[in-house]
């Protein structure tokens, strides 16, 4: 860090090995938007098995057959008809990239590393080449995570939850083989290697929001954004860690031959005590990994949906042309919503054989959680009251995430109660819920933002003809993936199955299924607008100002896009962070930057 | 090694299903006998296996039983099925190639046909569905790698080779009283006693061996043979549990 | 922006009808469950049918939640529009940055959070107390019956008249003829049996110990509303009791992804409508002898 | 990297009171005490639900094999080591960089010993006297921990290697940024001891 180098760096340390956090930042942007399209591709492929269960699957059959070779086309889908080990590898990696290398790093390493520091007016991360060394766990994480969809017996098929004992004995290394060469064993090492990457990264972000603030920034005239990437980041330093461990110790279950999620008297496929052919002892608990798995992947679901509330509440106070409504509320939620997460875990385990104490502890924390959403949701609507709604393109997408939030978030009161959860634990209900929450929810505000600081990271703005195009289409075929998803978990279906026609409740509404795939592909259609939009604009897009939005954050007053170190001559900030409309003055934004109206 | 090499010639022409080849004049020596059960029959009744978790399995055959113990007992003395006989030593480093015929395994009315088959290493193993239901083979294999697959469909085939010496049980785990015993050799030497319940290793080269009985309940059983060229000899065991 | 806006309606309101009517037409004939026997009742999108005496509470709950839930989303629906059109940016029209005094969302939050308090204590709580550990007492003479999963078979055991369970060990196990491992010297597992069906009488409680020989399943049986993980190394008990008009034939599911062959795992119940028909049942699944001549 | 360090990378930030680095170390030992603390959650739960008898059953102390002779010699060591590792910094602070390299020098020798011991005189023996990782889940833990513990001292070792031998220019350049990295250093280290001195009484004492 004591470099001080005048001369102009190389290719490799500007734009591969950079320590700067816009460049970070876009790489992060782009490698999570090509994990985020290769996870979509795994569930169109999924939904086609779903919707025509047992038929070859035109076109993408042959494809892969080309591409991959015949081999791998024999074991994975001969014929062109996916295997249940394929489907089940699907799902789990489907989950597991979406989460893990997808959205995660879109919201936190992407719009965190890029806007964050420039929001607060700082010139770079406290610790830039942490944050290079965060980029690169990512990226080998991912790659090891891909890697294992060419070993023999495919990626990881245990769910992306990978309860134990299924994923202790699931997929032994083929002869001839490395132990660590198989899918399961993959998915844990690419774990530990994403769960590294987050640690850097949040002690990073958290550092940087306690150090280097620019003058006058107190911490409640940060934008909502920057608040929420700071609990954000103390949910992902302080939950992690278990995860991890519970990585390491299934890791040793399935290397090393102990027996921690491995109960006494396991007979597998008629094989008494016998692990992937090796003689195990014993005397775990498969409980124990659910508990651990849980208590992070519980904060989890808040590392996805904070940040993107923050982001729709910096597209709204900006297209609203007034001051969030409820600030502090919100700040004051949104850290409430940071502590609880951290103690309701277990209801994502009430059909383990809880006790009726246990169950009413967690299904009241659970109750207790929803409050402050409900909180941060009603604010967030409340603020288009009294405002001058201009309905821009990343406005569109941040209006839509308020309904979708709203259905995702009370799909979960019955999945809360454990009582209602009886029928519906482990359905397509829970699904429908989920991906409400994170798809039509957190996507969007994802595409928001990307419309929203494009400008800002190019000096450019995408098309809006286009931008408008892609956000109909996806918010129609979003609804129509996911809402029958909702008929089909209340009528029984189990999530997971490979041919849910088997059973009666799944034939019913079969109906239901093929129109949700069939959503799901016209979806994946509607991006191309997004790729053309996308693509086009870095190049051939309009050439806007640094400030195009009349925003008055920090960021807008760096020009477009930002030079290394950010800003020309150190800001100081002398207001709050959503100045709209301030009455008597001429313009209707006043700058947090401005001394006075220019 | 002269001697060797002639004999994986005339393998590779005339073998067929693993065993009974047609040897060159002097590889011609003959191993034969039968397994004898000497004990209290009545105690190792076969029952039925009830398959009405899946409809599908009487579709192709109404009935089908225990498979673990089953005796001839029409032959004098009553004799023993589906018991492994092999050469388990004294054949030195003559190396054998693996014909070119694929083993055929059936899964037809719930149950795997043959129950109990040798196969060579490098050689083809052919697993098919016969039912109209969803089958799935898990090797509970030691060495070699432990296949875990399904074939949903009647009809599908699916061809594995398995590489090195190996026993192991084969399982269907969504039929779970599904069961096959494969056992993996480097030579062409083994036999599966029959409905006779007799065995016979062909085409051996003059020499002295080891060979060994196995029964998936009665467990292991071996002798030496010394054989000479062209003879046949006669080794018989006995099963008294 | 009017122009717009009613554009975008038409396009949203026009996808979806299109959707609705392309996508049904692509349906094929779903493929039908494999049982022998006709399973009873009809199934649609919404919850399945009831044949349990506690089922109907946690209907009960989740019907109560979605009227809730389908009129704070219509409120706010409603509020939402309203302000997309009111507050509409045009000419002449400036945003007012004055806080609004919202009494009205305070009391809804309030309300919302007394009716979830009033929904978990009134109605999770005790009824989760009632499902999960009421159990019948011996005087309502419930029927016993072990339960044991695995990769991917329900296993039911039958306890046989003397109404005594047969000691079970690992070390017992032959997948063909002993698949649960009941130890033969052992009086009790005499008469006991063991399949892969599930028969019950209608109206007689049943108390049934869940087990896993392997991994994680889940006991499901949503006409039941019922549900519980099945951990291996656990003996977890559940209970249940039928509507006394429920004789048919029901499925059980595995609601847990347990293997390649998750799916697959399904068994088959029988609600019967007197003991007696149970009882001849158990009679024809004992095991019978295999005679090899005839089906060799 | 711009020519200029970020601000507070030295000195210390007037509100918060301490240097980016520091708090970044506190962060991230936050963080290893959520994962040392599920460790021991489930070290806990294991010995908890581990069967009365049978192969799989928790070791008593005696069966252990595990000398506290041994065991306290290396808390020793390591607890030796961590005040060598203070008295690297106060030397610091007092500019003398000679002795601080000997310090940090012992501190790195300590800690090899501690690993040679930890190795060669459990590790080894018992491993061969068949206490493997799937013995019982007593085994297991006591290797998962221990070696985790180890790969913290391993990368404590390689860190103040680096600080002795090429990092050392640092102090000729800005002796106080040289000075806060071993303070961090330091952090460090003190909490991979104190991890040690919950491990040992677990591990070596109770029953």
């Amino acid at each position: 860090m004591s470099g001080e180098h005048h001369k102009e760096l190389g290719f490799f340390r500007k734009y591969v090995f950079s320590v700067d956090h816009k460049v970070i930042g876009i790489q992060y942007g782009i490698t999570a938007l090509c994990f985020l399209f290769f996870g979509f591709c795994l569930i169109m492929m999924i939904r086609w098995q779903l919707a025509y269960p047992g038929e070859p699957m035109p076109l993408i059959g042959g494809l892969l057959e080309r591409l991959m070779g015949a081999k791998w086309a024999e074991e994975f889908m001969p014929g062109g008809r996916m295997t249940p080990d394929f489907y089940n590898a699907l799902g789990a990696m489907h989950g597991t990239i979406m989460i893990f290398l997808g959205v995660v790093p879109l919201l936190v390493g992407a719009f965190g590393n890029y806007v964050m520091p420039l929001q607060i007016g700082a010139p770079d991360m406290a610790f830039p080449k942490i944050n290079m060394a965060s980029y690169w766990c990512f990226a080998a994480g991912g790659v090891i995570m891909l890697s294992s969809f060419l070993v023999p017996g495919g990626a990881a098929n245990s769910g992306w939850t990978s309860y134990p004992p299924l994923s202790a004995i699931a997929q032994p290394p083929a002869a001839g083989w490395p132990i660590l060469f198989s899918g399961q064993t993959l998915w844990l090492v690419g774990m530990v290697a994403l769960i590294t990457s987050s640690l850097l990264g949040s002690v990073n972000f958290i550092v940087t929001i306690i150090q280097l603030r620019v003058k006058g920034l107190t911490m409640f005239r940060l934008p909502f954004f920057v608040w929420a990437q700071f609990v954000t980041s103390f949910l992902l330093l302080l939950a992690f860690p278990p995860l991890e461990a519970a990585g390491v110790l299934q890791l040793m279950d399935r290397v090393a031959g102990t027996s921690f999620f491995l109960p006494e008297g396991l007979v597998v496929s008629g094989q008494v005590a016998m692990v992937q052919g090796r003689e195990i002892a014993g005397g775990g608990n498969p409980l124990l990994w659910q508990h651990l798995f849980w208590f992070l992947a519980h904060p989890e679901v808040y590392v996805l949906i904070l940040p993107a509330m923050g982001i729709v509440a910096e597209i709204i106070a900006n297209n609203t042309r007034k001051p969030l409504w409820g600030y502090r509320a919100l700040v004051y939620s949104t850290v409430f919503l940071g502590f609880m997460s951290f103690i309701v875990w277990a209801h994502h385990m009430f059909m383990t054989g809880m006790g009726t104490s246990i169950s009413a502890f967690f299904a009241t924390t659970t109750m207790i959680i929803s409050i402050p959403s409900v909180i941060i949701l009603t604010a967030l609507i409340i603020s288009l009251y009294n405002g001058a709604i201009r309905f821009t393109t990343p406005m569109l997408f941040a209006l839509a995430f308020l309904p979708m939030f709203a259905i995702g978030g009370l799909t979960g009161l019955p999945l809360g109660l454990p009582v209602s959860d009886i029928p519906l634990h482990d359905t397509y209900y829970v699904i429908g819920h989920f991906h409400y929450v994170v798809a039509p929810g957190t996507i969007l505000a994802i595409f928001g933002g990307i419309y929203y600081w494009f400008p800002k990271i190019t000096g450019r703005k995408m098309n809006d003809t286009l931008g408008r195009l892609h956000f109909v289409f996806t918010f129609i075929c979003m609804n129509v993936v996911f809402m029958p998803m909702f008929f089909q978990g209340l009528a029984g279906v189990s999530r997971r199955l490979f041919d849910q026609t088997q059973y009666s409740w799944g034939a019913a509404v079969q109906g239901w299924t093929i129109t949700s795939s069939w959503g799901a592909w016209m979806l994946g259609v509607a991006q191309i607008f997004f790729f053309i939009n996308f693509f086009w604009s870095i190049w051939g897009g309009k050439k806007v100002s640094n400030n195009p939005w009349e925003a008055t954050t920090i960021e807008w007053s760096a020009p477009s896009p930002p030079p290394h170190g950010n800003f020309a001559t150190e800001p100081v900030v002398y207001r709050g962070p959503y100045e709209y409309s301030v009455p008597g003055m001429s313009k209707d934004f006043f700058p947090q930057t401005a001394v006075t109206e220019a | 090694m002269h001697r060797g090499k002639a004999i994986v010639l005339a393998l590779v022409g005339a073998l067929t299903m693993g065993w009974g080849c047609q040897a060159m004049a002097d590889d011609n020596a003959v191993i034969k006998g039968k397994i004898v059960f000497k004990g209290d029959v009545a105690k190792y009744k076969r029952s039925t296996i009830k398959t009405n978790k899946d409809p599908q399995c009487k579709k192709s055959k109404k009935k089908i039983g225990t498979y673990a113990v089953i005796f001839n007992k029409k032959t004098d003395p009553i004799t023993v099925r589906n018991v492994m006989v092999y050469v388990k030593d004294g054949l030195g480093d003559r190396t054998y190639k693996a014909p070119d015929e694929p083993v055929l395994l059936t899964q037809f009315g719930c149950e795997y046909k043959p129950h109990v088959f040798g196969i060579m290493a490098g050689q083809t193993l052919t697993v098919k569905n016969g039912d109209a239901t969803n089958h799935n083979i898990h090797f509970q294999s030691k060495v070699n790698t432990q296949h875990n697959f399904t074939q949903p469909k009647k009809g599908m085939t699916k061809d594995l080779t398995l590489l090195k010496e190996d026993t192991f049980f084969v399982k269907c785990d969504v039929h779970p009283w599904m069961g096959c015993h494969i056992q993996v050799f480097d030579h062409p030497f083994f036999a599966v006693t029959g409905k006779d319940g007799t065995f016979e290793l062909k085409g051996l080269p003059a020499g002295k061996y080891t060979i060994e009985a196995f029964h998936e309940k009665f467990g292991k059983m071996s002798m030496t043979v010394e054989v000479a060229s062209g003879e046949t000899k006669t080794a018989d065991f006995t099963y008294a549990p | 922006m009017y122009r717009n806006l009613l554009r975008m309606l038409i396009l949203v309101i026009g996808g979806c009808a299109l959707m609705a009517i392309v996508s049904p037409a692509m349906a094929q004939d779903a493929t039908a469950p494999s049982f022998d026997v006709e399973i009873t009742g009809t199934y649609g999108p919404f919850l399945p049918p009831d044949v349990s005496t506690t089922g109907h509470q946690s209907d009960l709950l989740i019907n109560t939640l979605h009227w809730f839930m389908g009129v704070l989303f219509v409120g706010w629906g409603i509020f939402f529009v309203y302000c997309l059109v009111k507050f509409r940016q045009r000419p002449g029209h400036k945003a007012d940055p004055k806080p609004v005094k919202a009494k009205v969302s305070k009391y809804a939050e309030i309300v919302v959070a007394v009716f979830e308090a009033a929904l978990l204590v009134g109605l999770s709580i005790p009824v989760w107390a009632e499902v999960k550990e009421g159990f019948p007492t011996e005087e309502e003479n419930p029927q016993h019956v072990r339960v044991v999963a695995e990769q991917f078979a329900w296993n039911f055991h039958y306890p046989g008249p003397d109404g005594v369970f047969g000691r079970a060990g690992p070390q017992f196990i032959d997948m063909a003829s002993n698949i649960l491992g009941i130890d033969p010297d052992d009086e009790h597992g005499a008469d006991d049996i063991v399949s892969g069906e599930l028969h019950v009488v209608a109206g007689r409680p049943v108390i049934a110990d869940v087990t896993s020989k392997d991994v994680i399943h889940s006991f499901s049986i949503p006409v039941l509303r019922l549900k519980q993980d099945v951990i291996p190394g656990m003996r977890i008990p559940v209970w249940f009791n039928t509507k006394d008009d429920s004789a048919g034939n029901y499925e059980v599911a595995c609601a847990q992804l347990c293997g390649n062959n998750h799916y697959s795992m399904r068994a088959l119940m029988v609600i019967h409508a007197t003991q007696s028909d149970v009882d001849a049942w158990l009679e024809s699944a004992k095991p019978e002898e295999f005679d090899e001549d005839e089906f060799d | 990297m711009s020519s200029e360090l970020l601000p507070y990378t030295v000195k210390p930030h007037p509100v918060t009171g301490v240097y980016s680095g520091k708090l970044g170390v506190w962060l991230f030992l936050a963080s290893e005490v959520m994962l040392f603390g599920a460790f021991f959650s489930a070290y806990i739960l294991l010995k908890v639900g581990a069967p009365l008898e049978g192969p799989a059953h928790w070791p008593l102390h005696s069966e252990r094999h595990m000398s506290w002779m041994i065991g306290g010699f290396n808390t020793l060591v390591l607890i030796i080591s961590s005040v060598t590792m203070v008295m690297a910094w106060v030397s610091l602070k007092s500019g003398n960089f000679g002795k601080a390299r000997m310090l940090l020098g012992a501190t790195v020798a300590l800690a090899v010993l501690f690993l040679v011991i930890k190795i060669t005189m459990e590790y080894i023996p018992h491993w061969r006297d068949g206490l493997t990782t799937n013995t019982s889940n007593f085994w297991g833990i006591y290797y998962t921990m221990t070696g985790l513990h180890g790969v913290h001292i391993l990368g404590g070792i390689v860190v103040i290697s680096y600080f002795i031998g090429p990092g050392s220019k640092l102090w000729h350049e800005n002796p106080e940024y040289y000075t806060n990295r071993i303070e961090c250093t330091g952090l460090y280290w003190h909490f991979v001891d104190l991890v040690w001195i919950f491990l040992f009484p677990t591990l070596y004492l109770m029953s």
